[in-house]
């Protein structure tokens, strides 16, 4: 059943601790809307997240992957986001040689205080995704 | 395994949106979940009691809390769980409030939504493992950063509590704006003279050491254990020897120096004190405008110095101090004046801000407490006060509201009156906000008894016409325009983050606002705490504080250190970095990316290199465990296992 | 310096009643080097009038000349009325960021807008495009009676999205550029104070109120001249002088020039090549003290020697009597 | 002022016409004055813009179209400049003359008159005509004699011309009118 047919579509969010998640806290708090589609996966920092998880999560079911994480330079831990962005932009170079449209991913930086970024950001990328529509068609069909 | 599922109605706010009893049904359904159920309140203690009942009853070995966002609750239901005899690490939390039933409209999709959520949850929990703290010594020593009147406090309760402080103000004297201040609302008290005694009591006292015209430079370290580097900027006086005899200053002849003390509403000498209660009192130059730096010669100050203080080679020196606790009290900033064009953007002298008024009204100001207007130093007759120059103004990006200048604004005209009492003052306001005790009755007196008149508008335009300054604003309550031609115009300044406030939270690693104002732990509940344990804020750094406001942060900010440092030893966190050395390779990549250089190479008994974390100096970011080519090195509680488990739970169901 | 080329986008006014406009902006633009491309059968922006139709006739009206200067070798224009400007770009902005407006606004015209032409107000390209050095450079003449106020009016700055160019509230590139000249510019606070614009006709009695504030502050600061760069507000300060001196009982006589016609006086153009004939309130009396700059900077020297010796070293005393002199001339 | 019943006089329907047709949301006005404060025309009108926006708030659609204050507005920005908000004020103001236009609720009618003969003259000659435009506007207004005082100034230093230049693709332009005019009927 996972995601509800032909409403939704398989987004999964990694979200650090620190900012991220805090922001969809605040945007949660302050009641802005958002579309349903997301799964939030909390890690404690945006470099935490190794690129093969992004890549698995899109070959065995995903049809997007949003990562989140602290502003440049207001990191938690310091610098752990410099090695997300290093490493992600990478990510989203070698996505098409495993067949997948890079727009699929993305990754962004939301503070704990932006509630207000958070919902533009879920929204936008939930919308960009189903207008790409869903990356595994047969297993919907089989499901 | 035996893993049990308690789902949270949290009255309305989760049960309105989401079908709780659902998602209890689809848990039992789950292998390895032997008990799932919902209730009203689980963080209330009839609900924590369930949980330890069921524990007990059921014999559960993992628990899994669907509630509020774990930020809020976890740390309640991991000491429900330890309680009942659980590790504590076995508890995951599905956060299906902030995240499901409070963004989702549709009851269908949030429910659905919600026991993925759970099943995410569970198959995390199934992988956890347990996980102990270590302790460690806590080095019972604080660092206060700011010396206004929050950092004051703060520093005067911490080292009355028995703590040995550390202070660090930047401007070469503590006081900060309230030293700059004439009276205090709503009594109008002398702003000096109760802030006087205790900017002494802060010098003489034997338990803090203070660093005046110093800058922080670095912070390494952790809670109980910070490493701080003090920059004490050159003042080109030797401090031990300068007297704060004031010859120099009289016979400085450089006369035009920007005055930071006074906002520029006169000038100072290139050599100067900045005020006569100034803590501490001494000499300092500024070598923008002194002569010996910037023509080569002069030296007029070093030969008048009756103790030979002067030192025209002095550097900048960096000091080491170290503390177990930071608390920041970095107070705020003020919009200059060239953010307002369409009142002449500073071109205009007599259009000035709230806090230069400040200084013209004080005794020790420029103009001995004689309101002078800056033009041609004449008595003003007419006066007008423009509230939220600034502020409340998106175009500006400051949205929100100075918190202080509706009631500063009534003072001035208080004073204005009394100070001249053939005047009168306008005042253009968009709301009165006044509501400190005693507050409200004091905007009305101002318009009562000293006869302001306060139109309800804001000002467009200002422009000089002779002598006057004519004021063009509306009065919306008349539906009209009027203008008022001023003797002097006091914009009521927008309060912003002190400048350098971002770079400062980078390096204490605490999350800033929009604005730059800190982020406290939580709005309502952990107000003086920051999300980096061992950091407290304190005053306006946090958000536009008036006196009362900031003095209460720097007491509770002193508090929460005193009950961190009533313990001798803390505990560690032990979601830490581990390192498997059978599958280390020893390429160490992880020593190179890891940001906090908590992962040495060791040998082992054998010859082979491996990693090494220091426990101790780990923050727990997993950036090593995500570089490591061979799985060898993991951060406990969020290893590779656990969180593909989480993606699996999703994309493979 | 390598020729600018640049779409003129002369607009109707220049044609009639802005005529001296016209011509001292091709001459300036000449002698900066710069050419100016006539567009192919250009036709009426549109104004305020077609603004209260409606958004998207309205901006058909000023996209059918966008469309045609899309076509041209330059994709910038540049337009010396203000009106005509905003109208352009306000058009241009729409159309470039509202996907379903531009294909409203096309299905009106023949040819359709893309959205490529870059529309720059007159004074802009000389003040951004040129630059002050360069049209300090072609100075000829000093022009030592004239006391100026820039007036910007109100929609060249205007709203500040739309306008992209200077300041809204007290913008000040008339001011560098007349200074640039060599000619004193006085700080002036109704820089951008409207004129009554286009109610010139319907509401009078209103334009003649709005102008009397306008030409009094003027006034006030110690102007004898008013630089303008758009049609409707010289019109109105110009033309409807002696209206305002009727109905508000003043008695003002100060010209008002474009800032084109000023900088054609710098240049050395004679009067007559400037059209200042065309004005309503003459300006001669300020022209007739224009020397070549050679001479003028000579006469100060002289001016200078002379008051230094008999004062010694004592700086303060300098000034009052260069002032002096000045008046005398 | 009457008493406006809150529950039932609010005509939501305009305050979505008017936002939807400027691309403004006037609930983000709080009513601070400064667009009153710094409008020129602030003493010529019956309402002025902050109360206009009011107006527009509490969905007083018959007060605004019959205002001359959207009529006196000569769109000089100074407020969509100066809005702490960020509203585009002279936009809004645009929107109301245009609403009423189409409602023929006019109240300002030799202003309208004016901007009629403008657009006459684009039509027929494809730009201004400044004689011809005045002399229409004085025939349809009754103020037969409006600025003759200007008219010897005018004429005597050449400044106008007594024909009217008619460009090449005068049709094409008029067929933008046309266009307009089908496509507004379509509409109703």
């Amino acid at each position: 059943m996972s995601v509800v047919a032909g409403k939704e579509l398989r987004i999964v969010g990694f979200l650090c601790n620190w900012c991220s998640y805090g922001g969809a806290d605040t945007a949660g708090v302050s009641r802005f809307k958002q579309p349903t589609d997301l799964r939030i996966i909390k890690v404690p920092c945006s470099g935490r997240v190794d690129p093969l998880f992004v890549v698995r999560a899109l070959l065995t079911g995903a049809d997007g992957v949003l990562v989140s994480g602290c502003h440049p330079r207001d990191c938690h831990y310091t610098d752990g986001n410099f090695y997300a962005r290093r490493r992600l932009e990478m990510l989203k170079r070698l996505l098409p040689f495993v067949g997948i449209d890079e727009r699929r991913f993305h990754y962004t930086w939301v503070s704990a205080s932006e509630g207000q970024k958070w919902q533009q950001v879920v929204t936008d990328f939930t919308n960009r995704i189903h207008q790409l529509g869903p990356l595994h068609v047969k297993k919907e069909n089989e499901g | 395994m035996r893993v049990g599922v308690f789902i949270c109605h949290c009255g309305n706010n989760i049960a309105g949106t989401v079908d709780v009893a659902r998602v209890a049904a689809e848990m039992r359904k789950l292998p390895g979940v032997v008990y799932a159920t919902n209730y009203m309140y689980t963080c209330s203690e009839p609900g924590q009691e369930e949980i330890k009942q069921a524990i007990r009853k059921e014999g559960l070995d993992r628990i899994v809390v669907a509630a509020c966002s774990p930020r809020m609750h976890e740390n309640t239901f991991r000491k429900t769980i330890e309680k009942a005899g659980l590790n504590r690490y076995f508890l995951e939390m599905a956060n299906i409030r902030e995240h499901i039933s409070w963004i989702g409209e549709d009851k269908e999709l949030n429910t659905n939504k919600a026991i993925e959520a759970v099943k995410m949850a569970v198959a995390k929990v199934m992988n956890n493992k347990p996980l102990y703290s270590s302790s460690f010594k806590v080095n019972k020593r604080v660092l206060v950063i700011g010396g206004g009147v929050a950092g004051m406090q703060a520093a005067l309760d911490c080292a009355d509590g028995g703590l040995d402080v550390v202070l660090v103000e930047k401007s070469p004297s503590i006081g900060g704006m309230m030293s700059r201040l004439d009276k205090t609302f709503p009594t109008i008290d002398c702003s000096i003279c109760i802030l006087g005694p205790k900017m002494v009591d802060v010098v003489q006292h034997e338990k803090i050491k203070l660093y005046a015209y110093s800058e922080i430079d670095e912070i390494k370290g952790y809670v109980g254990n910070y490493q701080i580097k003090i920059r004490k900027k050159a003042t080109y006086v030797d401090w031990s020897k300068c007297t704060g005899c004031g010859a120099c200053m009289e016979k400085c002849p450089t006369r035009n120096a920007y005055d930071h003390f006074n906002f520029g509403v006169a000038t100072t000498r290139a050599i100067n004190i900045p005020f006569p209660q100034a803590i501490p009192k001494k000499a300092k130059i500024d070598p923008e405008f002194c002569r010996q730096f910037t023509k080569g010669k002069c030296g007029v100050c070093a030969k008048i110095c009756p103790t030979g203080a002067i030192n025209y080679e002095m550097k900048d020196e960096i000091v080491a101090e170290d503390v177990g606790a930071i608390i920041v009290a970095t107070g705020y900033g003020l919009f200059d004046l060239d953010k307002f064009p369409e009142y002449g953007a500073g071109r205009y002298p007599d259009v000035i801000t709230g806090i230069q008024y400040e200084r013209i009204l004080n005794a020790s100001g420029p103009t001995s407490g004689h309101i002078l207007r800056p033009s041609d130093q004449t008595e003003p007759k007419t006066v007008v006060f423009v509230s939220c120059a600034g502020s409340r103004d998106k175009s500006l990006g400051v949205p929100y509201c100075s918190n202080f200048c509706c009631m500063y604004i009534a003072k001035q005209a208080i004073l204005t009156k009394d100070h001249i009492p053939d005047s009168q003052s306008y005042v253009f306001y968009m709301d009165i906000r006044s509501n400190g005790k005693g507050y409200d009755e004091f905007t009305r007196r101002a318009q009562e008894e000293y006869g302001a008149k306060y139109i309800r508008g804001r000002v467009a335009k200002i422009y000089p016409k002779g002598k006057k300054m004519v004021v063009r604003g509306a009065d919306t309550l008349l539906g009209t325009q009027v203008e008022v031609e001023a003797d002097l115009v006091v914009l009521a300044t927008a309060v912003i983050s002190a400048p350098g406030a971002a770079g400062m939270a980078e390096k204490l690693h605490i999350s800033y606002d929009t604005f730059g104002f800190y982020v406290e732990s939580h709005p309502k509940l952990r107000p003086v705490e920051t999300n980096t344990s061992g950091v407290y804020l304190a005053g306006a750094c946090q958000g536009p504080k008036d006196i009362p406001a900031s003095v209460g942060q720097g007491s509770a900010a002193a508090s929460k250190v005193l009950s961190l440092f009533s313990k001798d030893m803390l505990e560690s966190d032990p979601a830490i970095a581990q390192v498997n050395i059978n599958a280390c390779v020893g390429c160490l990549k992880c020593v190179k990316t890891c940001p906090f250089q908590a992962i040495k190479e060791e040998v082992l008994r054998n010859g082979r290199k491996v990693a090494k974390v220091i426990e101790t100096v780990c923050a727990g970011c997993g950036v090593c465990t995500s570089t490591c080519p061979c799985g060898a090195i993991q951060l406990q509680h969020f290893t590779d296992n656990q969180l593909l488990a989480e993606v699996n739970a999703i994309c493979q169901s | 310096m390598a020729e600018k080329e640049y779409a003129y986008y002369s607009g109707c006014s220049l044609e009639g009643t802005a005529k001296e406009y016209d011509t001292s902006l091709r001459l300036v633009m000449k002698t900066l080097g710069v050419k100016l491309a006539e567009i192919p059968d250009w036709s009426c922006c549109g104004s305020t009038p077609a603004h209260t139709v409606d958004h998207v006739f309205a901006a058909a009206l000023a996209a059918r000349n966008l469309a045609i200067i899309e076509k041209m070798n330059t994709h910038t224009v540049t337009v010396p009325c203000p009106s005509c400007l905003t109208v352009l770009k306000k058009a241009h902005i729409g159309m470039t960021t509202d996907e379903s407006f531009k294909n409203e606004v096309n299905a009106l015209l023949d040819e359709p807008y893309e959205g490529k032409v870059t529309a720059k107000s007159s004074l802009q390209v000389i003040y951004e495009d040129i630059g002050l050095e360069a049209i300090a450079d072609r100075v000829t003449h000093a022009l030592p009676d004239l006391k100026v106020v820039a007036y910007y009016g109100c929609i060249l700055n205007r709203p500040p999205d739309i306008a992209q160019f200077d300041d809204p509230e007290n913008p000040v590139a008339m001011d560098k550029v007349i200074s640039a000249l060599g000619i004193e510019v006085l700080d002036y606070a109704f820089k951008t104070e409207c004129c009554g614009a286009a109610f010139g006709v319907p509401k009078r009695a209103m334009v003649n109120e709005l102008t009397h504030k306008i030409l009094s502050m003027a006034i006030d600061v110690g102007a004898n001249c008013i630089a303008v760069a758009c049609p409707l507000c010289q019109q109105n300060l110009d033309l409807r002088q002696e209206q305002v001196n009727q109905t508000m009982g003043s008695s003002f006589n100060i010209p008002v020039l474009y800032f084109t016609q000023i900088m054609g006086l710098a240049y050395g153009y004679s009067p007559d090549d400037l059209e200042m004939d065309k004005l309503v309130v003459g300006a001669d009396h300020l022209i007739r003290s224009r020397i070549p700059v050679e001479e003028y900077r000579k006469m100060k020297e002289a001016e200078a020697a002379a008051a230094k010796k008999p004062a010694k070293a004592k700086e303060m005393k300098e000034e009052p009597k260069e002032t002096a002199k000045a008046e005398e001339n | 002022m009457d008493t406006i019943n809150l529950s039932n006089k609010i005509d939501w329907e305009f305050i979505e016409q008017v936002k939807e047709e400027s691309g403004q949301n006037p609930s983000l006005c709080y009513q601070c004055g400064n667009c009153t404060a710094g409008c020129p025309y602030t003493n010529y009108f019956d309402y002025p813009v902050s109360m206009v926006m009011r107006l527009l708030q509490a969905g007083q659609k018959d007060t605004i179209l019959n205002s001359k204050a959207i009529w006196l507005c000569a769109t000089c920005e100074t407020c969509t400049t100066r809005c702490p908000c960020e509203i585009d004020v002279a936009h809004i103001m645009d929107t109301l003359r245009i609403i009423a236009r189409r409602e023929g609720k006019v109240s300002e009618k030799d202003i309208k008159l004016f901007y009629d003969s403008f657009l006459d003259s684009v039509k027929q000659f494809g730009r201004i005509y400044e004689v011809g435009t005045l002399l229409m506007y004085n025939l349809r207004s009754g103020h037969f004699l409006a600025d003759a005082d200007l008219g010897p100034k005018v004429l005597t230093r050449g400044k106008i011309h007594f024909f009217p230049t008619k460009i090449k693709g005068s049709d094409k332009v008029a067929q933008i009118f046309e266009r307009f005019q089908k496509k507004a009927k379509r509409h109703g």
